[in-house]
């Protein structure tokens, strides 16, 4: 079967996330591969907002705009999102409309046929059930599973509104909707960006986190904190970012793995402290879930915008390292690998999502964690005289943290000696401390992974691209492979320091990115002698889609 | 058992000679003799300026980190390892002026660490400008005209809020500050003491001035007196009553619900997430078992 | 003649700064070109530090470290700095030392002759002025100027130590000292770095600055209050660098040119604001005098390790200008472009210093303001219907402030409409807006000064810098040529946004910079296609010389 | 004389429809219209929350800034431009969280500008955290088992600090806040009004809870008696005395001596210094003249 779209449509505190959910994982349980994005104005109520889903038998996990079916749950989103719908596209409206819209009250069923307006959520998507040809069945036993805390009643009444939007669906639909999901024998994982980090946070031996909310962001240390008990995970809503990272810097010294989460300007009032990280050689793993900015920006939007502040992020000279994962599987990887990093390099490390990355929910056929934690905390009893800045060959010193032996660790973020005490020894000690610091890096370039490369042996025309955009850049490669475009792709996850690495010679190279400089281009520019064509970019606050980066590289390069 | 010796590590200290904040010095360490504290089992945080540079010429384990920020790394600190004693060593500019809102919302959180603040009414590091607790009409090298804004009073906010342990101190009382630090550390819940500490440098007044006024409270203070307390600390700007302000009823200290539900041991001592842990709640993001959060 | 340079070395509090500026005053007044910078711990008391004077016919303005003349003021000083000394060079001390040494004690002669210690510094520049055969007459003339305030005692006091000093030295001189610097015609202007800036933004028309001391920018805000009444600048310390740099935003956006300064650490903590001048569209000037970082690092020492840090400074994407004044004069024309510029184009401008440029004093000839200031407020009663941010061609839109007239001036961090309202129309208003504010940047791209360039022509490498390395580089080119090495120089002082330049194909270029990671080189790399030989970096907080360079040039190229 | 049309634009307003903000957004309007204000005269300054959106809904000059920032750019509007009538426009989250440190260091400065905040003890547009003022025990999206440490208690820092002017009011009495910002906007100084605004998406208790507790105070209250301001603000948590708790004694306002040296204009308007200025300074930087600053 082809891809179908399902977007869903509404105010804020309409319901449509919890149609949305119930309904993707409806199709889950179908055994369906489903993708799910979001896009939504910062507001708590009102305004006009899109829950996207999209249905297919392998996982895509990228974003489609057009919609197969289009539930609108007011006028509002009729109009603001009816262009979306595809020719043969159905409209599902509260209220009767224009010739071939199913018009079904779900507002008015729910309150006179089921007794509550609150189920008029549960009469949508048993009509989107119904639209889509899915098991009513399949959408109980969901519901049953959301239900079965809240008492017999509310549960019957929930089957009940299900059924009530399902025949009504299907008594309306007539020959519009030709769909029809049959139950497939796949159970995929189902996990969302937001979730992907803190689980892997946990497993990877993370203790401490204390964030300041901000979107999209804020899931992180929510999830957290909610399972804290159950991971074990010490959470504290700071009172500001700069407090949020000084705490983690302080449970990262006292031997503790220490995480914080942001987005653009709580990052950067962090920057300070990711400058102490690699003075005082304390690990710490900061999540920048990126928005579009300057300033507040759109704070419910995606961009990649701010790579390259990340990677320049901090006074100073200093080692630091910046991945950027590209979905919820990724995102788990890479974040078990930002805190063994952290750990062995005794450095800040920069895990850049954004939030599409953090909204999105994937489908996995299997969720297996590549690596797992690793530690490298030294072994006191091994060491005569410690000291916390040990000069060795490799830049690494030994890190032990205090209370854990007789050895004292003393750190500091002056200019400092092997004991870790402020120095003013110009000749020797300050430049052997720089260098040591920075010879670390040539280690930890060793471990940063090349890019990803595909279809690039016969490309003419190589899209290069970082972190989010992935899926969005593998489906255009299909698009225009499909109309005879010779293209391939090289991705990057693995951000700063680079990699070394050779570019194809002979294709020409662009980039294709969720910002409006082309920053991954200026990035490559400064590490490799490489130039690019006219890159592909969006700075709207949506994210690229295969269909998108399709039209602009037609656009651009005819 | 520790002596004083224990604590004394070659390390040149670079305050200017006289400076009462060798008294400090002097008196940490006595407290932390009389403490049975080994020098491992001490903690020391400090931020940025010449108070903040105490840890260094004490020996045991610190972490001298950012001007302002010395108390979110305690928090840290004290939550990630709390057989720690944990206790911050800073300055009027660094915990009232840079650092100011960290310092009133550990006022909320109430964390097992003991905070020393250096008062000594300047900006000593940066040559002389003035910080939050300079007097009114006092010159400073940025304030040629006198300061014209009105000082912060730290313990009068800290008492206002219930802090756990509020004292004031004069560095040149060493046995006296001792004494308060000894309480100060024991005391558990957040400790703060505010220590006159006349710099000698930059300061327009000799130490003389504030040996005239410094005054030992007595018996007639009782410290769970919140009123009294408030009076104190609100008192005459030129009279520096010394000794414990203040102690609220016991409370819960931060991070307590933790202690009691996960560990209340060092947490990098922790087992981490088993790969059957990990499977269990993976699994849960399939469907047909529920999400296990929800 | 050849210049000569004097070091007067001891601890903090002892006077080397006192004895050091009278004597250089001295020799201006004499009549010669004196460049004086100066290294010290981040201390009050105690510690080892020096203050350096060159002395010339002409001016140099360049950082020399071997030594004619060597004041110690103690013991230690006498053991740390004698390798300065020149093989025919000579060591002033308080105490007998060895053979050659000049012994003059001066405190005890203070005490004893003149009656009281604090006299000791008299003594000193008395015995200074002797053995470099300055008149004495003309120091007179300057003790006078210094303390006509202190009524006829102190300075008939002060006559008398520096005459006794005089004696003694010239006594005890015998035929160590070649030296005679008679009077000369000339009267330099003999100007601070941290004294040009002030002076230039009050100039520039200035009327708001607020700052939170930071070494080595605190010279700044204190000269600024200080001359309150007379420069009528607006001086307040803030109670953190966020609230200092979010005053002078408020400022900027209520009509009065506005600055702060900083270094390392406080510019860390501003990059949020930086993003929102972005935003808004604020003018604002920002001085980042440079120290070592990372962190505390070395607070009074100097570095040029922040470039990419400025360029990059703030989430999301925006319009700065960042410029790097060479020296004090520069850094006066630089200061007035600055506040013109940011006016011009509304966007946030950083002025890179660091701790040489700020703590230097400098020679000229002339002292003439290259431009002056030139505003570019809106004139409100032209305007109709206003809209603080209308979409121009050039993207720059008529700025008001508020108050001015009766048109509403209405500014968001948020993105925005024209009007400035929070804007989440993502098709058309939202790409917009981030296309105007780039768009500002072509303007300013043209505006930008191309790098000077010295002696390229014939050069068969060239050395590229930027900021305040250039009068050491402009030396080595002299050393280097002087040994038919031929080299030339490309200078950089503004930084970002990069103009159109194209390098010379034939020589090799390596940058010299006063950082370990050669930022320059991968600034230059990213925007021009370049490959650079190993650069020249120093990084152990002490500024760069003719000489350093020389010495690094012959050791990584023979 | 300007009506409360004047103060209207057709900005869609992003509240929740029924929010306490919309009786804020009215009390202002209203209060403007009262002092006779027209929309030129006034310049709102706010942060990023639900409250902070205000100044969008009303037409007048506005600078939206950073998320906890406001107090600071109001400063330098305020210093910049002293004609203007600068109001802050805040949430509990913006000023007494990220932007607590600028708060105290502004009751410091007694600058003449007007603080007013949405107080609805939560963090709204980012999804219902905790916020400094949310009473210990209560649930919000992040403290799922209840909030455990102590609120912060703004109006008393600032009465001991002697604040210009301190007032609470209800954001559904809307003529009796109306009254309040009047006065405040009216009285020189700093004036802080902490409006008690329920959230009806986030919040636990419904308006109706509030409105029980809510107490106008009366002539039976003198805002010149510090002690009893202190005990309202002090007073039991659940009740909501408003009304002006406190007036200081007149005193200076922020930057007094610049505006009697200076100017007491708006900065904007001086002239630049000339090119003569300009050479008399330059030329004390010349051997024989002297530092025209020592
Ligand atoms: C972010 C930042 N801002 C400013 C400074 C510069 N600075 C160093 S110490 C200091 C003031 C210290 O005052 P205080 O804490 O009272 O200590 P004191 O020197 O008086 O003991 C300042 C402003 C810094 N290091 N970091
Ligand atoms: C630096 C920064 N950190 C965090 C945020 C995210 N943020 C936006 S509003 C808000 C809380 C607002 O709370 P409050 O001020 O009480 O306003 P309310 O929404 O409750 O009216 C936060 C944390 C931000 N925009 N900027
Ligand atoms: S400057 Fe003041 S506070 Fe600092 S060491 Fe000297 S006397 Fe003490
Ligand atoms: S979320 Fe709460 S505070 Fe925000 S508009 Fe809705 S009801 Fe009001
Ligand atoms: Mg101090
Ligand atoms: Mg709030």
């Amino acid at each position: 079967m082809e891809d179908l779209n399902v977007v869903i449509a509404g105010a804020a505190g309409e319901g449509i996330q919890t149609v949305g959910e119930v309904l993707a994982k409806t199709l889950v349980a179908q055994g369906y591969a489903v993708f799910t994005w979001k896009e939504y104005e910062s507001r708590i109520r009102g305004g006009l907002n899109s829950y996207s889903i999209r249905i297919g038998e392998a996982p895509k996990n990228a974003p489609l705009f057009k919609a197969d079916v289009l539930l609108a749950l007011n006028q509002g989103a009729v109009e603001k999102y009816q262009d979306l719908l595809k020719e043969e596209g159905v409209l599902m409206a509260q209220e009767e409309g224009k010739e071939g819209v199913i018009a079904i009250p779900f507002e008015d069923i729910a309150k006179k046929e089921v007794g509550k307006k609150i189920y008029a959520n549960t009469v949508a998507v048993g009509a989107l059930v119904g639209v889509l040809g899915v098991d009513l069945e399949t959408l109980k036993t969901v519901l049953k599973q959301i239900f079965s805390s809240k008492g017999e009643e509310v549960q019957e009444a929930n089957y009940q509104a299900a059924e009530i939007g399902f025949e009504r669906a299907q008594r309306d639909c007539q020959d519009m909707c030709p769909w029809s999901l049959p139950p497939r024998d796949n159970t995929y994982f189902f996990v969302g960006g937001n979730d992907a980090i803190p689980i892997a946070a946990a497993y990877a031996g993370c203790r401490f986190i204390s964030a300041y909310p901000m979107t999209p962001s804020t899931g992180i240390i929510t999830f957290l904190s909610k399972a804290q008990d159950r991971l074990g995970v010490f959470a504290e809503q700071a009172e500001d970012e700069i407090g949020a990272i000084n705490m983690a810097l302080g449970a990262g010294y006292a031997g503790a793995r220490a995480m914080t989460a942001t987005s653009g300007g709580g990052f950067a009032l962090m920057v300070e402290g990711i400058s102490m990280a690699g003075m005082t050689e304390t690990p710490v793993v900061v999540v920048l879930a990126q928005r579009p900015g300057p300033a507040t920006g759109l704070p419910t939007r995606t961009a990649q915008g701010d790579l390259l502040f990340a990677i320049n992020a901090g006074h100073g000279e200093f080692l630091k390292l910046v991945l950027a994962p590209y979905d919820a599987k990724d995102a788990f990887q890479k974040t078990v690998r930002a805190f063994n990093l952290a750990d062995k390099y005794q450095i800040p490390v920069i895990l850049l999502t954004d939030q599409l990355l953090a909204d999105a929910h994937y489908s996995y056929t299997d969720f297996e964690p590549a690596t797992s934690a690793s530690y490298h905390l030294a072994d006191p009893s091994e060491i005569d005289h410690y000291k916390r800045y040990h000069l060795s060959s490799n830049g690494i010193s030994p890190r032990l943290y205090p209370g854990q032996s007789a050895h004292l660790v003393c750190v500091d973020s002056d200019e400092h000696d092997e004991q870790g005490h402020i120095t003013e020894d110009l000749s020797k000690t300050v430049p052997a401390m720089v260098e040591k610091r920075l010879t670390k890096g040539e280690g930890l370039k060793n471990e940063v992974a090349p890019p990803e490369e595909i279809q690039i042996e016969d490309a003419e025309v190589v899209l290069v691209g970082w972190g989010s955009a992935r899926a969005a850049i593998l489906e255009s490669i299909h698009l225009l492979r499909e109309e005879d475009v010779k293209v391939g792709m090289i991705h990057f996850t693995e951000l700063w320091p680079l990699p070394d690495y050779r570019f194809p010679e002979n294709a020409s190279l662009l980039t294709v990115e969720n910002n409006a400089t082309a920053q991954l281009a200026r990035l490559l520019r400064s590490e490799f002698s490489l130039s690019f064509k006219e890159n592909i970019r969006r700075y709207d606050g949506l994210p690229l889609t295969g269909e998108y980066i399709r039209r602009q590289f037609h656009a651009q390069h005819r | 058992m520790p002596s004083i010796d224990d604590y004394a590590n070659n390390v040149e200290i670079q305050w200017c000679p006289g400076c009462p904040n060798f008294g400090i010095l002097q008196a940490f360490k006595k407290a932390l003799v009389e403490l049975e504290k080994t020098p491992d089992q001490v903690c020391l945080i400090s931020g940025i300026g010449q108070a903040a540079k105490l840890p260094h010429y004490l020996k045991c384990n610190f972490f001298n980190g950012l001007h302002g920020r010395p108390i979110p790394v305690a928090l840290g600190v004290q939550t990630a390892n709390p057989d720690l004693t944990t206790v911050v060593v800073t300055g009027d500019g660094d915990c009232y002026g840079e650092g100011g809102n960290h310092f009133i919302h550990a006022l909320r959180r109430n964390p097992d660490i003991t905070v020393v603040v250096h008062n000594n009414e300047i900006y000593a590091l940066t040559k002389g400008q003035a910080s939050p607790t300079t007097p009114q009409g006092e010159k400073r090298t940025l304030q040629v005209k006198g300061v014209d804004i009105e000082p912060l009073n730290m313990p009068a906010i800290a008492i206002l809020h219930d802090c756990a342990f509020v004292a004031r101190g004069f560095a040149r009382n060493i046995d006296h500050l001792k004494g308060l630090l000894v309480e100060a550390i024991q005391h558990p819940g957040f400790s703060y003491v505010d220590v006159i500490q006349p710099c000698i440098t930059w300061g327009n007044r000799p130490i003389s001035w504030y040996e005239d006024r410094v005054r030992e409270l007595g018996e007639e203070h009782n410290p769970k007196d919140k009123d009294a307390a408030m009076a104190l600390a609100l008192g005459d700007k030129d009279e520096f009553p010394i000794g414990i302000l203040y102690q609220s009823e016991p409370k819960d200290p931060f991070g307590h619900r933790y202690r009691d539900a996960v560990t209340d041991g060092p947490l990098a001592q922790m087992p981490s997430l088993s790969e059957d842990q990990l499977h269990k709640m993976l699994s849960e993001f399939k469907p047909g078992a529920g999400r296990f959060l929800d």
